[in-house]
């Protein structure tokens, strides 16, 4: 199964969508398409239902957090130096933009072949999240969704119950992104000596003394 | 007929009720502290440090390269160099653990210390009972709890402490007769050297400046 | 937090008094429950006893372990796989030490190949008991079918102990291969082991398969179409259950499955009894492969000598790697950035996959039934929660 | 002879001979009160022992049946188990959840001992041995099981939790449906009998024709409703598989949920003196009660003939725990509703022709007949409903 064919026949039956080849160098050879957002579902109907195709068990969802990078690079500049002009080497500071990626592993339980990669990326990792759902395609995608959405942070448009997976509800951050730090409040489990103990110690003295207390009578 | 199946399934118990009676296959119970199983040989729990010898800190394998402290998963192992050195097994001088920790509440048995420690110091051992109500002090293993001699070692696994023993026993040979061959070449120019000069002031060979450790 | 409002967040409920719900009665099935299988919960609606609404609640035994092993190494992820599923670790070595293979493009010589093979196999077959025996403990027998279980499980987990040192964590796979040999008369014990399994299955089937009370209990409940199967991606003995003719064994040709002549049963009813039926069968299926690899293992080294166990660090790329696991579809998809520890490390987990259509199963069947279907979905809480 | 044939009979009777000797030193306006006390108390006594002892041949038996030794830690083989289970019970904790109605919820354990405690009054455990002979025995005796409705459900309600009220709810709708074919079941033997005093049918099983004894249970009508019987105590004592209300792996513990401590030990206990008395019953019905099963053997005391056959059926009691699963709800209705009920209706009318029928070999033809076909074809009908079958499976390739 060549993915090149599948794109091009994508492409041609789903007007208007755009598909990019991702390669992968590892030895593994699972290349992926990337979908844009708008023409996702209609692209997954497809994969879906066409008969030569039949990819109607998605097996494998998950998140990719990719943070924003600054990428120094040294380059050759032509500039006017003391009036006269010289090529000097000047360091630029590109920012690459982050974004969150999901990526499906398709396969075809009914042609028994695969896996196809598919994969989107969200706008940025803050406020342009929204990825649609597949879920109403696959309903496999119910939790698994649900799981990115609680790890990641991306939202998925048309998702019937996008909530918490595993954190619970009040949770507020987004434990897989790669920015992520432990909250304050975390139950360290004091061991015999690493800098668990102290950070369990360090937060129970500032803690307030009257709420110690509370707790301690709640409990 | 309805309670056939249910009637099977009767017998089937009562050839189990009664086959506990008679065979060892069906009633597999060992009666724990007074029967033990057999130690299967593989088997591992903690792990331990080897020394040679009779005397621990003299013997101790372990030259505190942290290579398992950087392995170790949930990197329950603590290490500290000395500060001065002691001659190993083989008569090199290295610098050994002032501080070993292991905190086996934190340990998870998945013997990778032992895997990538080139010096074959820690291995994993069979001790289980463990349990203490001391959670810190007791559960956290300093450098001379860890401490067994290689003779338990040989006792818990036989053939992998004689593979161990032989390939060291190899090693060993390999740097004596090294040490030997260089001995004679300097032996022999230090003779050559002594023909050389006058045999006169060369009456007491030098020795060399301090004991080994 | 409490629970309570933990359930009446996830549970969204409308008032209990508006019309029409004021004769429901909502009931917490765990995380504290006897048959939840560890800490799973249900959030149950119930009218009588029938379900109307059923929310399953996770996260009970979260650890974040796809975090842990970003900050691991790729060597020191292979302990924590174990705690997955720890009722069948080696298949999760297996698969780790797949997707790892794939994305480094290492190859396994043929005699670790057979190893994992068999161990893989015997991994089924205690999977595949204990599983009965749970489910009749769901269903009430007084753990006659465990214990029976569990006594064969032993046998099995000390072939698992003389080989890699542990019952149940045991880190035995690496990748390129496995990371110690057979030791002495390992492989005449496993040959006796196999053996007798099959007494042991025939003893198994004569308590229950013809029980008119399980049938009773387990005949068109729960039951999966082939059709949602497919779409939640279900997998495993309980995708085939419901007629799915699909086993990775088959499909994929992974390792060295192709060598073997075995079977894969298939149910057509996809209820709780052809769950239960399809893994007594598979069950034979597993003890006839493992004749075959015990008699042809050769001799050969069992680990690929060019792959480093300390400094391993695959180039840049990404790979999913998948095995069929005694649960279903166990899968790893690794991004590699070229560094030491994995970029991104994700476990497709098929226990919490499989769980999807819980809800489905359950609507309109009785608190009663719930345990069963739950208990014949297969899950390990470590493996749902990870 | 006679004086062998004397110390047999004294043997037999040796203890109501000796209460009538203990008493006999007592005013005669305190003997009757004291004639009762001493009965209670060796009832009491007697039947807490068997409780224990059963709790232990329980576990062990089970642990058999699994492969494994059972308790066998605390005294000689595990004898002392009940002991230490009855310390840990009353050392433990009494927890009552902060919502629950205390005062039910302490009188419902109570309440159940006391109620399964009652029923003995009226059970011949020997030749004299019975504390009332009530006229009216039988039904006294069904009338008190019914008191183990209430507290159960006192015990369910009071808790004030969901899965006890489950529970208290499966369990009234289950002995309600079972009481009426357990009820229905031991008519025919009134029916046979012509009394509802336990003792004028035990007498009337402890003749002998030959070797062989005229218990009810070697006749066809007999042997049904025995079978009847025991299924409908099964299922009045909450047992497997019958044991729903209590079903561990559904609803925890079921109506005693929200119990621990020495509350939960006397719910155990009202259990499993209510299962006792049940299975006395039948032996009181249909297996000749106190009486020898071989003509022969009558030298033996009757006392021990009673205990010997409440020893057998707990033992199958045991036995079916330790291998079937447990019913759903509907379908236990459904084996009460449309299986136990037709066949003890069926039962009642086999017994009016035995009754009118001559003795002969016709007579056991017919009966046998009315007994067996009925039964298979309300099985067969009952699996055909459900469709129940051992499957054919399929393989790929």
């Amino acid at each position: 199964m060549n993915l090149e064919a599948i794109k091009s026949e994508v492409e041609a039956n789903v007007p208007g969508c755009r598909l990019e080849l991702i390669a992968n160098p590892s030895p593994s050879c699972q290349h992926s398409l990337l979908l844009d957002a708008e023409h996702a579902s209609a692209v997954a109907l497809y994969l879906r239902d066409t008969p030569n195709l039949r990819f109607d068990f998605c097996s494998n969802i998950t998140g990719i957090d990719w943070p924003g990078k600054e990428v120094s690079q040294k380059i050759k500049v032509r500039k006017l130096v003391d009036g006269v002009e010289q090529e000097v080497e000047e360091t630029r500071i590109t920012t690459i933009p982050g974004s969150l990626e999901v990526v499906y592993h398709l396969y075809s339980v009914e042609k028994k072949h695969g896996p196809i990669v598919l994969r989107m990326r969200t706008k940025d990792r803050d406020a342009g999240v929204h990825l649609p759902s597949f879920t109403p395609i696959w309903r496999s995608a119910e939790l698994q969704e649900r799981e990115i959405f609680d790890l990641f942070g991306v939202l998925f448009d048309g998702h019937p119950d996008l909530r918490r997976l595993l954190m619970w509800d009040e949770f507020q951050d987004y434990p897989m992104r790669r920015d992520y730090v432990d909250p304050d409040d975390y139950e360290y489990e004091p061991t015999a000596h690493d800098e668990v103990l102290q950070r369990a110690q360090q937060h129970l003295s500032q803690a307030n003394p009257a709420q110690l207390s509370e707790g301690e009578e709640a409990r | 007929m309805v309670g056939e199946g249910i009637l099977k399934g009767l017998a089937e118990t009562a050839r189990n009720f009664f086959g506990s009676y008679v065979s060892k296959d069906r009633l597999t119970t060992v009666q724990y502290p007074e029967q033990r199983e057999p130690q299967i040989e593989a088997t591992r729990d903690f792990p331990f440090l080897v020394y040679d010898g009779a005397d621990w800190q003299q013997g101790m394998r372990c030259v505190a390269c942290q290579i398992c402290e950087k392995e170790c998963p949930p990197k329950c192992i603590f290490i500290e160099k000395s500060k001065d050195k002691k001659p190993d097994a083989f008569g090199k001088m290295q610098i050994y653990p002032a501080t070993f920790n292991i905190d086996i509440s934190v340990c998870m048995s998945c013997q990778i210390c032992v895997e990538v420690c080139p010096f074959d110091a820690i291995k994993m051992d069979v001790e289980y009972h463990q349990s203490s109500d001391d959670r810190f002090g007791a559960l956290l293993l300093n450098k001379q709890r860890l401490s067994k001699s290689n003779e338990y070692y040989n006792a818990i696994h036989p053939t992998e402490a004689s593979a161990v023993d032989a390939q060291r026993a190899e090693e060993l040979a390999k740097l004596e007769a090294k040490a030997k061959a260089a001995a004679e070449v300097k032996a022999a120019a230090e003779a050559k050297a002594a023909a050389d000069a006058n045999p006169a002031l060369n009456a007491s060979p030098q020795q060399p400046a301090g004991d080994p450790q | 937090m409490s629970t309570a409002t933990l359930a009446a967040a996830s549970l969204n409920l409308e008032p209990a008094n508006e019309s029409g719900m004021d004769q429901l009665l909502e009931i917490a099935m765990g995380p504290q429950h006897p048959s939840t299988h560890g800490v799973f919960r249900m959030n149950v609606v119930l009218d009588g006893e029938r379900v109307v609404r059923l929310k399953p609640v996770f996260g009970y035994l979260h650890r974040n372990h796809e975090k842990i092993a970003e900050n691991e190494t790729y060597l020191g992820s292979m302990p924590y796989t174990d705690r997955l599923d720890y009722m069948c670790p080696l298949t999760n070595n297996w698969a780790y030490a797949l997707a790892v293979e794939k994305l480094a493009g290492i190859q396994v010589p043929e005699r670790a190949e057979y190893l994992r093979v068999i161990t893989g196999e015997l991994t089924r077959l205690q999977n595949h008991t204990c599983l009965i025996g749970f489910l009749m403990q769901d269903m009430g027998a007084s753990g006659t079918p465990l214990m029976y279980a569990f006594r064969q499980r032993e046998i099995i987990l000390d072939l698992f102990e003389a080989l890699t040192g542990a019952r149940m964590m045991c880190n035995y796979m690496r990748f390129g291969g496995c990371r110690v040999d057979l030791p002495a008369g390992w492989l005449d014990q496993a040959k006796k082991v196999v053996a007798d399994f099959p007494r042991f299955l025939d003893e198994y089937e004569r308590l229950l398969v013809s029980n008119e009370i399980l049938m009773d209990r387990t005949q068109d409940v729960g039951v999966l179409s082939k059709e949602l199967a497919i779409s939640a991606g279900i997998s495993g003995p309980m995708a085939r259950a419901s007629g799915v003719d699909y086993d990775i064994r088959k499909v994929d040709h992974y390792s060295i499955y192709d060598r073997f002549n075995f079977r894969v049963p298939l149910g057509s009813h996809g209820d709780v009894y052809d769950r239960f039926m399809v893994r007594v069968l598979e069950m034979r299926e597993s003890v006839s492969i493992l004749q075959q690899a015990l008699r042809d293992i050769p001799e050969g080294p069992i680990v690929d000598p060019k792959t480093k166990i300390r400094g391993f660090r695959p180039k840049p790329g990404e790979a999913y790697g998948r095995i069929e696991g005694p649960k279903g579809e166990l899968g790893f998809y690794l991004v590699s950035d070229g560094s030491p520890n994995p970029y991104r490390y994700r476990v497709r987990p098929p226990s919490l996959i499989n769980l999807t259509i819980l809800e489905d199963l359950c609507l309109g069947r009785n608190v009663a039934d719930i345990v069963v279907i739950l208990g014949s979905i297969d899950i390990v809480m470590g493996e749902v929660d990870r | 002879m006679t004086h062998l044939a004397l110390m047999t009979q004294h043997l037999d009777q040796i203890f109501v001979l000796t209460s009538h000797w203990l008493l006999s030193y007592l005013p005669i306006a305190l003997q009757p009160l004291c004639s009762a006390i001493l009965s209670v108390a060796a009832i009491i006594i007697a039947f807490a022992t068997l409780f224990a002892l059963t709790t232990l041949l329980e576990r062990k038996g089970l642990g058999r049946m699994q492969n494994r030794y059972g308790p066998n830690r605390v005294g000689p083989c595990g004898l002392f188990q009940p002991l230490a289970d009855g310390v840990k019970s009353l050392t433990k904790e009494d927890i009552v959840p902060i919502r629950a109605d205390r005062a039910v919820h302490f009188m419902a354990p109570v309440l159940l001992v006391a109620a399964s405690f009652m029923g003995y009054a009226v059970l011949p455990i020997g030749r004299n041995m019975v504390m009332v002979d009530m006229n009216a025995g039988v039904l006294f005796f069904f009338a008190i099981g019914s008191l183990m409705e209430l507290a159960v459900f006192m015990a369910g309600w009071s808790s004030r939790s969901k899965y006890s009220l489950l529970g208290a709810m499966r369990a009234i709708a289950q002995m309600i449906s079972y009481e009426v074919p357990l009820v229905l079941a031991s008519v025919v033997v009134l029916m046979q009998a012509g009394s509802l005093s336990t003792v004028a049918i035990v007498n009337m099983q402890a003749t002998y024709s030959g070797i062989w004894p005229h218990w009810f249970v070697f006749t066809p009508w007999g042997f049904a409703g025995f079978a009847l019987f025991m299924i409908a105590a099964t299922a009045e004592s909450n047992r497997s598989p019958f044991d729903l209300p209590e079903g561990e792996s559904e609803i925890i513990a079921g109506y005693y949920t929200e119990y621990s401590g020495f509350k939960f030990a006397l719910f155990f206990l009202g259990e499993y003196i209510g299962m006792f008395a049940t299975s006395g019953m039948a032996i009181t019905l249909f297996l000749g009660g106190w009486s020898a099963p071989f003509s022969f053997l009558t030298w033996i005391p009757s006392y021990f003939w009673f205990f010997a056959k409440l020893l057998t059926i707990i033992s199958v009691f045991i036995w079916i725990r330790g291998t079937l699963p447990r019913l759903r709800m509907d379908q236990l209705m459904n084996l009460a509703w449309q299986f136990m009920l037709p066949m003890t209706l069926l039962n009642l009318l086999t017994t009016g022709i035995w009754h009118f029928m001559l003795p002969g070999f016709l007579r056991w033809i017919v009966c046998s007949t009315m007994v067996i076909v009925p039964c298979i074809l309300l099985g067969s009908g009952l699996k055909y409903k459900k469709k129940f079958q051992i499957r054919t499976y399929h393989f790929s390739q």
